[in-house]
C-alpha cells in the first residue's frame, strides 16, 4: 500500500480561506510540494502579497513575511540582498504584481534578483470584490467595469510575461495554468525548475499560473476552469518564454 | 480486483466538486444532506472498488482534501 | 411602533441576511421614517458569520450600533447563542428552528422558532429563507404596512429579477402565516 | 421631495457627481470600494470621466493634472491608500489646485484590517507629505451630512484652491441611511479658473502649473501665501456643532461616528442625572478652538473621545490650552465602541484625568 | 535673403539651464518646432518631469504642468480624459520614466492613453548629480557606482523600448538620437509624426531619443556625442519598434 | 582620539556603519545624495549591501524586509521621498520590525526648493501613514550629535522593535564640522532576533512577520501592545536639553539648526540684558514635555522658533498647557534665519503672543 | 560670393562648441577672452564669405543662440 | 586668534571658492580648533554664484549661519558687492581686482585688492585663483601655520591629484607674496 496523492509538507494544517474550487489552492500545493521535493523548505521565506492570498503566510510552511500591496518583489529583494543563500519567493495575483506593483516587479527582474515570483493570474481583483484587473479580457464584465472592458477606455489586457521575455535579468519564465492534472503537472514542473534555478543563482525566475476566480467571475469551480481555458489562455497562451538553459544537477 | 482507496478530511472540503469532475471512473457525487461545520455540502463515493488510484480528485482539489493510496499490494 | 426600534438580523454568509435587512431600512425609509442599516462581517472574509444592525426611527438617529436590540432574527444556531443574551426586556427573539434544535429561554424576551428552511423548502427555494424569516418578522412586529414592503421589494429586486416578486411576497405571506398560526396556539 | 436610503459609499459617488464633478480617478481598496464601483456606472453613463488608474500614487497625480486642467475632480481610497497618496497632495497644496479627496478609514497601522476606525486622524490633519501646508479636513458623522459636504466641496475647494479631504470610517462608508439628496448648499462666488492649462488658446498668455520654487526666498514667500490662505479658511469654514453645553458638569469632544455614538450616551447619562455636553468638531482642520470658548466654566472636565488611541487628543488639548482636565477614551483596530461604553468612560472620567 | 534657422517659436525667451552642450537644448529644439509646424502650440499642455527638465515649463511656449518625479504619464492621462481633443506631452528622463515612474508609464501605454512621451536617454541621473540610472551602461562609474555598474550586482541597462514595444496600447514608438543634423533630422520626423498620431488619435506615442549628460559623464560636449554614439547605441540601437500605420493627411 | 572634518550626510554614512549597518536600501535625492554616495562606495568595500532602489517606495520595501529578515537596515531621503515612504513605514511599525529612516529636510510643499528646512516636522512625529502608531525621531542639532544618534539608532531600533528616524535640515547634511568618531555610546542589553524570518532552519518553528489583523479585537490588542511599547519609548528615550534656564525672563524652544542660532542669539541677547533660556528637544517623539517643568514661573513667555510656519508649536503649546504666553517665530521654504532675527523675535515677542 | 550669414545671441552662449565642431567649413572659433555676462566664452567667425548657410552650427546649437541666413537672393 | 572667525568666500561656480573655503576648515580640524564649512549655492541650479562660510573657533560652534563675517574673500563683482556691507568693523575684504575694476570703501573694514586672475594666469594656470586668494588670506590673517596647510592640501587633493601640490603650494605662496608686498607699500 502505498500514499500516491496526500496533503504537502509544504503546508500548514490551517484550511485554506480561498472560495471553494478556487485555483489558488491548487497552486498553494504545487508551491508546498516543490518546496518539500528540493527540501528547501527551512531555507526559505515567502513573500504573501496583498490579494486573496495575503493569508498563504498562514500556509506556506515555511518562514513568511506579508508584504504591501505591490510591494513583494522590492520586500524579496531587501530580504535576498542581506540572505543571498536563502530562497526567496514572492506568491502575488495579477492586481498586485501588474498593477500597482509591476514597477517593483520590473525593476526586481532587471536587476537579476535570483528570486522567484509565483504570479497568478485570474484577470481580476479577487479579494476586493472583483474590480477589473490590468489583465482582465476585453468585455469582460467586473465591478469597476460593468460594460466590459472597452479596448478604447481601458486598453488590452497587459501580457506580462510577454513584456518579461524582453528583460535580461530573467532567467526563467513560463506561462503555465492548472485547469488540469496535466496542466498542473506542467506547472509543478515549471515552478521545481524556477526554484532549481534560484538555488543556482541564475536569476530571477517567474512563473505565470492562469487561475481562476470563480466567485467575482460568477461561475461555478468546474465551470471557471473551462472559462479560462476558452477565454484566458487565447488571449494569454501557455508558453515557455525564457530559459536560459538546462538544469544541471 | 480494488486498486484504489481515497479518505477526505471532511471538514476542509468547500463542494467545488472538482474532483467529482475529474474521476474519470465517475464514482464520486455531492451528498446533497450532508454538511461540514462550515455548511459545505461534501463528497462522497459510489463504488471504491472501481477506484484505480489514479489522483486526479487529489490533484484537482484546491484545499488537499483527498488523500490517495494505492492498494494493490496492500 | 416605538420611537425607535433596533433589529439584529444575523446569520451564515449566503443566508440572505443583509437583504432582509436592508428592505426593512427601504420600508422605513419609504414611509418617511428615518432608517439605518449596518453590516458586519465575521473576521473570516467569506464564508463567515454575517450580521446587520437596523434601526427605525421617528427621530434622527443617534448611535448607529447597539449592544442590545429590541428584536433578534437568529438564522443559525451561532448567532442565537452570540446574540439572545443582547436583547432588550419585553423585546423577541425569532429564530431559525430548522436549523437549532434547542431551545432557549430568556428572562423577558419572548423567543419564537420559525423553521424558515422547512417553510422555504416547502415554497420550492431554499434561497427564500430570508424572506420566511422577514415575513414572521413583519407579522410579529406589526412595524410596516404590507404595501410598502411589496413596494420597496419590488424595488430591491429590480427589473432583472422582477420575476422573483411574487415567490418573495409568498414566502414572506408563509412567514407571517406562521405567526399568525403560533399566536393561535399561544392564544 | 422624499428621502432616499443610501450606501455611504455610493451616497459619496452621487453626492459628488451632483457637487459637479467632472472625473473621478481611484484605486480600489476596502472599505471603499463602493464609490469607484458607483462611480465606474453613473460616470461613463453621463459622458464623464471614470478612471481606474494602477495604483493610489497614480490616482493622485490624474487627480493633480485634470484639477491643473481646471476640472472637478476627486479621488477616494482608504488608510493605506491615502499614505500613498501624501506626496501628490503635498504638490497639490503647492500648485494651489483644487480637488476633493474622500478618506474612508479602516484600522491601522500597516495593512491592519478593515473595520472601521478613525486612526487617520493624523493622517488627514497633519499630513505626511512634505512642507507647511494644510488639506481642508471635514468629517460628518451621518450619510446625510456627507451628502451635504460632498455637495460643497468642490466649491469650497474651488474658492481656496485647495484640496478638501472628507474624511469618514469605514462604517459611514458600509451602512445605509435615510437621506435627501436634495438640500441646498451654500452659494460662493467662484472666481473664473483662468490659471488652469486647458491650452493657450483657452486663455490669454501661458498657464504653468507648478510647486516649484527654486529660489528659497520666493519658495518662502509662496508659502507666506499659503499661510494667508490658511488663516481665511480658519476664518470661514470653521465648523462644529456644540450640544447639551449650557448646564453641563463635563463635555465630551467625539466626530464622526463616535459622536453619533456619545450622543446616544448623553441620553443615557442624562436619564442618570450626570449632564454632558457635546463639541463635535464637524471640520477637522481647521480644528474647532472656538467651539471650546462655550465650554462652560465650572464643567468639572473634557473627555475626548475617538475611535482612535489619541490623536484629536492634540487638538483638544491646544484648544483647551490647560483650562479644565482632559480626559481620553478610545477604541481601536476596528473595534466601535457601544453606547455603554461611553457612559462608563464618563463614570470613571477622573481616574483617566490627564494633566 | 531668407532665414534658413533661428530659435523657435515653440520655446519661450527664457535662457535654458541646462549645462553648456548638454543635448536636452537640442530636444527642446526639435519639439518646439514640431508643435509650432503642426499649429499645435495653442491646444498643447506640456508635463514638465523631475529631472533636469524639471524647467522645461518655463521654456515650452505652451500650457506647462509640472508633475511629480515619475508621475508624469499619470498627470498626462489625469489632463487627456478631461480634455481629449487637447494635445498632451511628457517629456521626461531616464531616471524619471524608466525608474520610479516605470509603472506609470507602462500603464498610460497600455491603457493607451492618446499622449506623447518624449523620453531622453542620457543613461545618468543628470539634476541630482550623476547617479546611476536603470539606463547606465555595463561598466559605467557614476557616484552612485563608484565601481562601474556591475550586472550581477545592478543588472543591465534597462531596454524601455525593447519592452514597450510589446505593448498593445503602443501606436508609435522610436528611438532616435540627436548627435548630428542627421540624427536631429531623423529625431524630428520622430517626434512630429508621434504627435500627428496624437492628432488622429491613435493612442500612446512615445520617442527615445539617446541624449548627452557633459557633466555627469565628465566628458566634453563634443566628445560626449561620440562617447554616446560608441558607447550607447550598440546598446540602446537605433530602431522605428512600433507604427501602427501611415499617417494620412 | 583625533577629530576629523566630515560632511554631514558622509558622517550619517558612516556612522550608521559604526552603528552596525548591514543594509542600506535608498534612492536619490537632493540634498541628502552624499549619503547614498558614500555608502555605496563603503558598504561595497566592506562587503555590505548596498542598493539603489527604484524609487522611496521600493527603498522603504527593501528596508521593511530586511529589517524583517533580522538585519540591521537602513534607508535615507528627503520630503517628498520621505511622503513616498508613508505606507511602509506605517507597515514597518505594524510589524514591529527595527531600522534607520533618515530625513534630511528641504524645503516644501510639492517639489518645493532644495535648500534647508524644518517644515517637515509633522510628517516625521505625525506619520501620514495609517494607524495608531509612531516612530521615534530624535533631531540632532550638530554633525557630531548626529553621529553620536545614528550609531545608537540601531541598538534602539532593536530594542524596541520599532523604526527610528533621524530628522536634520539640510544644512546639517550639506555642511561640514570637525567631529570625533569614537565617542562611546550607551550600551543596552537586546534580545536575539528571534522573531526574524531567516529561514526555518535557524530558529524553531515558524517565523512570520505581518502587520495583517483581519479579527478586528485582535489588531486592538495589538495596537494596545504597541501603546504599551510607545509609553516605555517615552519614559526612557525622551531626550532634551535645558540651557540657561535658571533665571531666564523667556525661554525659546528650537531643535536642529535652529536651536544652534537660537544658542548664538542668547549669547547677543545676553549683552542686551535679556535673559533668555532655551528648551532643545533632541527627540521630537517622544516630544520632550518634561522640559517644560524646568521653566521657572515667572517667565514672561515661550518662543517657538521654527524653520517653518508653526508645526512644532502644536507640541509647545500642548506641553505648556496654557500655562505661559506662547509666541512663535518660523522662516520657511528654505530661508535660514539669522542670529539678529531671532533677537529681534524675542525683542517684539508680546506683539505675537499665541493665546 | 557669400552665401549665408550668421548672427549670435551672445548672451545665452554657453561656449560648448558644437557649433564649431559641426562647421563644415572650419569658419567658427572660441574667442578665449570675449565673455558674455554669464562667463562663457563666446563664439566667433574667421570668415563669414566661406558660410555656405548650411545651418549644420544652428542645428547642433542646444541653446538656440544662434540664426542663419541664406544671402545668395540679397 | 580671535575666540571664533566668521569668514565668507564668494564667486561664480568653478572659480574654487567651495575648496578654498573647506581647506580652512580642514586646516581648523587639523590644528584642534573647531571648523565648521557650509556651501550656499544660487538659486540658478548650474552656472550660478556660489558661496560659503567658514568658521573657525576655539570654542564650540553654535550658529553655523552668520549676517556679518570678520572677513570676506570676494572672487568677482557681484559677491563683492552683495556681500561686502555684511563685514564686521575692524575686519577685512579681499576681493579679485582682476575681474573687478571699481574701487570700493567699506567704513571700518580695510579693503584689498588681489589680482588673482593675473597672479595665476602667470603661473600658469588659471585654475588656481582660489589658491592664491587663500594665500593672501593666510598671510593677511595669519590664522593658521604654513605646515597645516600643507598637509591639509595633499590631504585634500588626494593621490589622484597629488602631483598638482607643487603648484597649488607656489599658488599660495604667490598670493601670501602679494599681501606681503602690499604691506610694504602701505607700512
Ligand atoms: C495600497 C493598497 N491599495 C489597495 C489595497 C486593496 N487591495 C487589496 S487586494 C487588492 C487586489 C488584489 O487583486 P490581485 O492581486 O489580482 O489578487 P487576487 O485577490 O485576485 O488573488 C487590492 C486592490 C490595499 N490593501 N493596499
Ligand atoms: C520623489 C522624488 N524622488 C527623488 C527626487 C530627486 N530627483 C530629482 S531629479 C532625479 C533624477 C533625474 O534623472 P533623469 O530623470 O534621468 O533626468 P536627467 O536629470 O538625467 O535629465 C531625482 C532622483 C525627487 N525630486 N522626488
Ligand atoms: S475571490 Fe476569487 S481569487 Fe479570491 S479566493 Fe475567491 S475565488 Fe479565489
Ligand atoms: S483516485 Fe482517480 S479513480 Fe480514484 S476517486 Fe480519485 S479520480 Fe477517481
Ligand atoms: S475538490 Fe476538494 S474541496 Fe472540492 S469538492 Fe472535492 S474534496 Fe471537496
Ligand atoms: S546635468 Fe547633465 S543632463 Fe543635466 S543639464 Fe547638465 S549636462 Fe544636461
Ligand atoms: S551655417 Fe554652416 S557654414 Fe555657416 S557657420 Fe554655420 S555651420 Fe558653418
Ligand atoms: S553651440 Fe551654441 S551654445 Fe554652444 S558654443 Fe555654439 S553658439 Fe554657443
Ligand atoms: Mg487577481
Ligand atoms: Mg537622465
Amino acid at each position: 500500500m502505498a500514499v500516491k496523492y496526500q496533503k504537502s509538507a509544504g503546508l500548514t494544517d490551517n484550511a485554506l480561506t480561498y472560495c471553494p474550487g478556487c485555483t489558488h489552492g491548487i497552486v498553494h500545493k504545487l508551491v508546498g510540494e516543490c518546496l518539500v521535493e528540493l527540501g528547501l523548505l527551512p531555507d526559505t521565506i515567502g513573500i504573501a502579497s496583498v490579494g486573496c492570498s495575503v493569508f498563504s503566510y498562514d500556509f506556506f510552511n515555511c518562514d513568511m513575511q506579508q508584504a504591501p500591496h505591490g510591494r513583494a518583489c522590492a520586500v524579496a529583494t531587501g530580504i535576498k540582498r542581506v540572505l543571498p543563500d536563502n530562497i526567496i519567493f514572492t506568491y502575488q495575483g495579477d492586481g498586485d504584481l501588474a498593477s500597482i506593483g509591476i514597477a517593483e516587479t520590473i525593476h526586481a527582474a532587471n536587476r537579476g534578483e535570483n528570486i522567484t515570483v509565483i504570479f497568478v493570474n485570474n484577470a481580476i481583483y479577487g479579494m476586493t470584490g472583483g474590480q477589473m484587473a490590468p489583465t482582465s479580457l476585453i468585455g469582460q464584465k467586473t465591478t469597476t467595469s460593468p460594460f466590459g472592458r472597452v479596448l478604447q477606455q481601458h486598453g488590452s489586457p497587459i501580457k506580462v510575461s510577454e513584456m518579461f521575455a524582453t528583460i535580461d535579468g530573467v532567467a526563467y519564465l513560463e506561462r503555465v495554468t492548472v485547469t488540469t492534472p496535466k496542466h498542473i503537472r506542467n506547472a509543478k514542473k515549471a515552478i521545481k525548475k524556477a526554484f532549481q534555478y534560484q538555488q543556482e543563482k541564475r536569476g530571477f525566475t517567474m512563473v505565470e499560473i492562469l487561475s481562476t476566480c470563480p466567485v467575482n467571475w460568477g461561475i461555478k469551480p468546474v465551470d471557471s476552469l473551462k472559462w479560462l481555458e476558452e477565454h484566458m489562455i487565447p488571449v494569454f497562451p501557455l508558453k515557455l518564454f525564457k530559459d536560459t538553459g538546462e538544469f544541471h544537477e | 480486483m480494488p486498486k484504489g482507496r481515497i479518505t477526505f478530511e471532511y471538514e476542509k472540503c468547500k463542494g467545488c466538486l472538482l474532483c467529482v469532475a475529474f474521476c474519470p471512473v465517475k464514482i464520486l457525487y455531492m451528498d446533497k444532506v450532508a454538511m461540514n461545520k462550515s455548511g459545505y455540502n461534501i463528497i462522497k463515493v459510489t463504488d471504491m472498488d472501481k477506484c484505480i488510484a489514479c489522483a486526479q480528485c487529489a490533484t484537482m482539489c484546491p484545499d488537499s482534501v483527498i488523500t490517495v493510496e494505492d492498494i494493490t499490494n496492500a | 411602533m416605538n420611537d425607535a426600534v433596533n433589529i439584529r438580523i444575523a446569520g451564515f454568509g449566503g443566508q440572505g441576511v443583509m437583504m432582509a435587512g436592508q428592505i426593512l431600512a427601504y420600508a422605513a425609509t419609504s414611509e418617511d421614517l428615518n432608517g439605518l442599516w449596518s453590516p458586519s462581517y465575521g473576521p473570516e472574509t467569506r464564508g463567515g458569520t454575517a450580521n446587520c444592525a437596523v434601526i427605525v426611527s421617528k427621530k434622527p438617529i443617534n448611535s448607529p450600533v447597539f449592544l442590545k436590540s429590541h428584536h433578534l432574527l437568529a438564522f443559525n444556531y451561532p448567532s442565537l447563542i452570540k446574540f439572545m443574551d443582547r436583547v432588550k426586556q419585553g423585546g423577541f427573539i425569532l429564530y431559525n428552528n430548522s436549523l437549532v434544535s434547542e431551545t432557549v429561554l430568556v428572562e423577558g424576551v419572548e423567543v419564537i422558532g420559525v423553521p424558515i428552511n422547512d417553510i422555504a423548502l416547502e415554497l420550492g427555494s431554499i434561497q427564500v429563507i430570508n424572506m420566511v424569516m422577514l415575513g414572521a418578522y413583519l407579522e410579529k412586529s406589526k412595524i410596516f404596512e404590507d404595501s410598502t414592503i411589496h413596494k420597496v421589494l419590488a424595488y430591491v429586486l429590480g427589473e432583472r429579477k422582477a420575476h422573483m416578486v411574487e415567490l418573495n411576497v409568498k414566502a414572506i405571506e408563509a412567514g407571517r402565516d406562521f405567526i399568525r398560526k403560533q399566536g393561535l396556539i399561544h392564544a | 421631495m422624499p428621502k432616499v436610503l443610501m450606501k455611504g459609499n455610493e451616497a459619496i459617488g452621487l453626492a459628488a457627481v451632483l457637487g459637479g464633478c467632472d472625473a473621478f480617478y481611484g484605486y480600489p481598496i476596502t472599505p471603499q470600494n463602493e464609490i469607484p464601483e458607483y462611480l465606474s456606472k453613473y460616470m461613463i453613463e453621463h459622458n464623464k470621466v471614470f478612471v481606474q488608474a494602477e495604483s493610489e500614487v497614480a490616482a493622485i497625480n490624474m487627480v493633480y493634472g485634470a484639477a491643473g486642467a481646471g476640472k472637478r475632480v476627486m479621488t477616494s481610497s482608504s488608510s493605506p491608500g491615502i499614505a500613498l497618496k501624501q506626496e501628490g497632495i503635498s504638490y497639490i497644496t503647492g500648485a494651489e489646485l483644487p480637488c476633493l479627496i474622500v478618506s474612508v478609514m479602516r484600522g491601522g497601522p500597516g495593512l491592519g484590517g478593515i473595520q472601521p476606525s478613525q486612526a487617520d486622524y493624523y493622517q488627514a490633519t497633519r499630513g505626511g507629505g512634505n512642507g507647511d501646508y494644510h488639506v481642508i479636513v471635514f468629517a460628518p458623522e451621518t450619510i446625510q451630512e456627507t451628502i451635504d459636504i460632498i455637495k460643497e466641496s468642490f466649491d469650497i475647494a474651488d474658492y481656496y484652491r485647495n484640496p478638501v479631504m472628507v474624511l469618514v470610517d469605514g462604517l459611514l462608508g458600509q451602512m445605509m441611511e435615510s437621506v435627501d439628496l436634495n438640500k441646498p448648499i451654500k452659494k460662493r462666488f467662484l472666481p473664473p479658473k483662468d490659471w488652469a492649462t486647458n491650452g493657450m488658446k483657452n486663455h490669454s498668455g501661458r498657464n504653468v502649473v507648478s510647486s516649484l520654487n527654486i529660489d528659497p526666498q520666493k519658495l518662502e514667500n509662496h508659502n507666506l501665501k499659503l499661510q494667508a490662505k490658511y488663516q481665511n479658511v480658519i476664518k470661514n469654514e470653521t465648523r462644529f456643532e456644540c450640544i447639551n453645553m449650557e448646564k453641563a458638569e463635563y463635555v465630551i469632544v467625539a466626530y464622526g461616528t463616535m459622536s453619533r455614538i456619545v450622543r446616544s450616551a448623553l441620553e443615557v447619562l442624562k436619564e442618570k442625572g450626570i449632564n454632558v455636553g457635546l463639541i463635535r468638531p464637524i471640520s477637522l482642520w481647521p480644528f474647532p478652538k472656538e467651539a471650546f470658548k462655550q465650554i462652560p466654566s465650572n464643567i468639572k472636565g473634557i473627555l475626548c473621545t475617538e475611535m482612535s488611541l489619541g490623536q484629536m487628543l492634540d487638538d483638544v488639548l491646544i484648544a483647551n490650552n490647560g483650562k479644565h482636565p482632559v480626559g481620553f477614551f478610545g477604541r481601536t483596530g476596528g473595534m466601535i465602541p457601544e453606547v455603554e461604553e461611553v457612559v462608563r468612560a464618563i463614570e470613571r472620567f477622573q481616574e483617566t484625568v490627564v494633566k
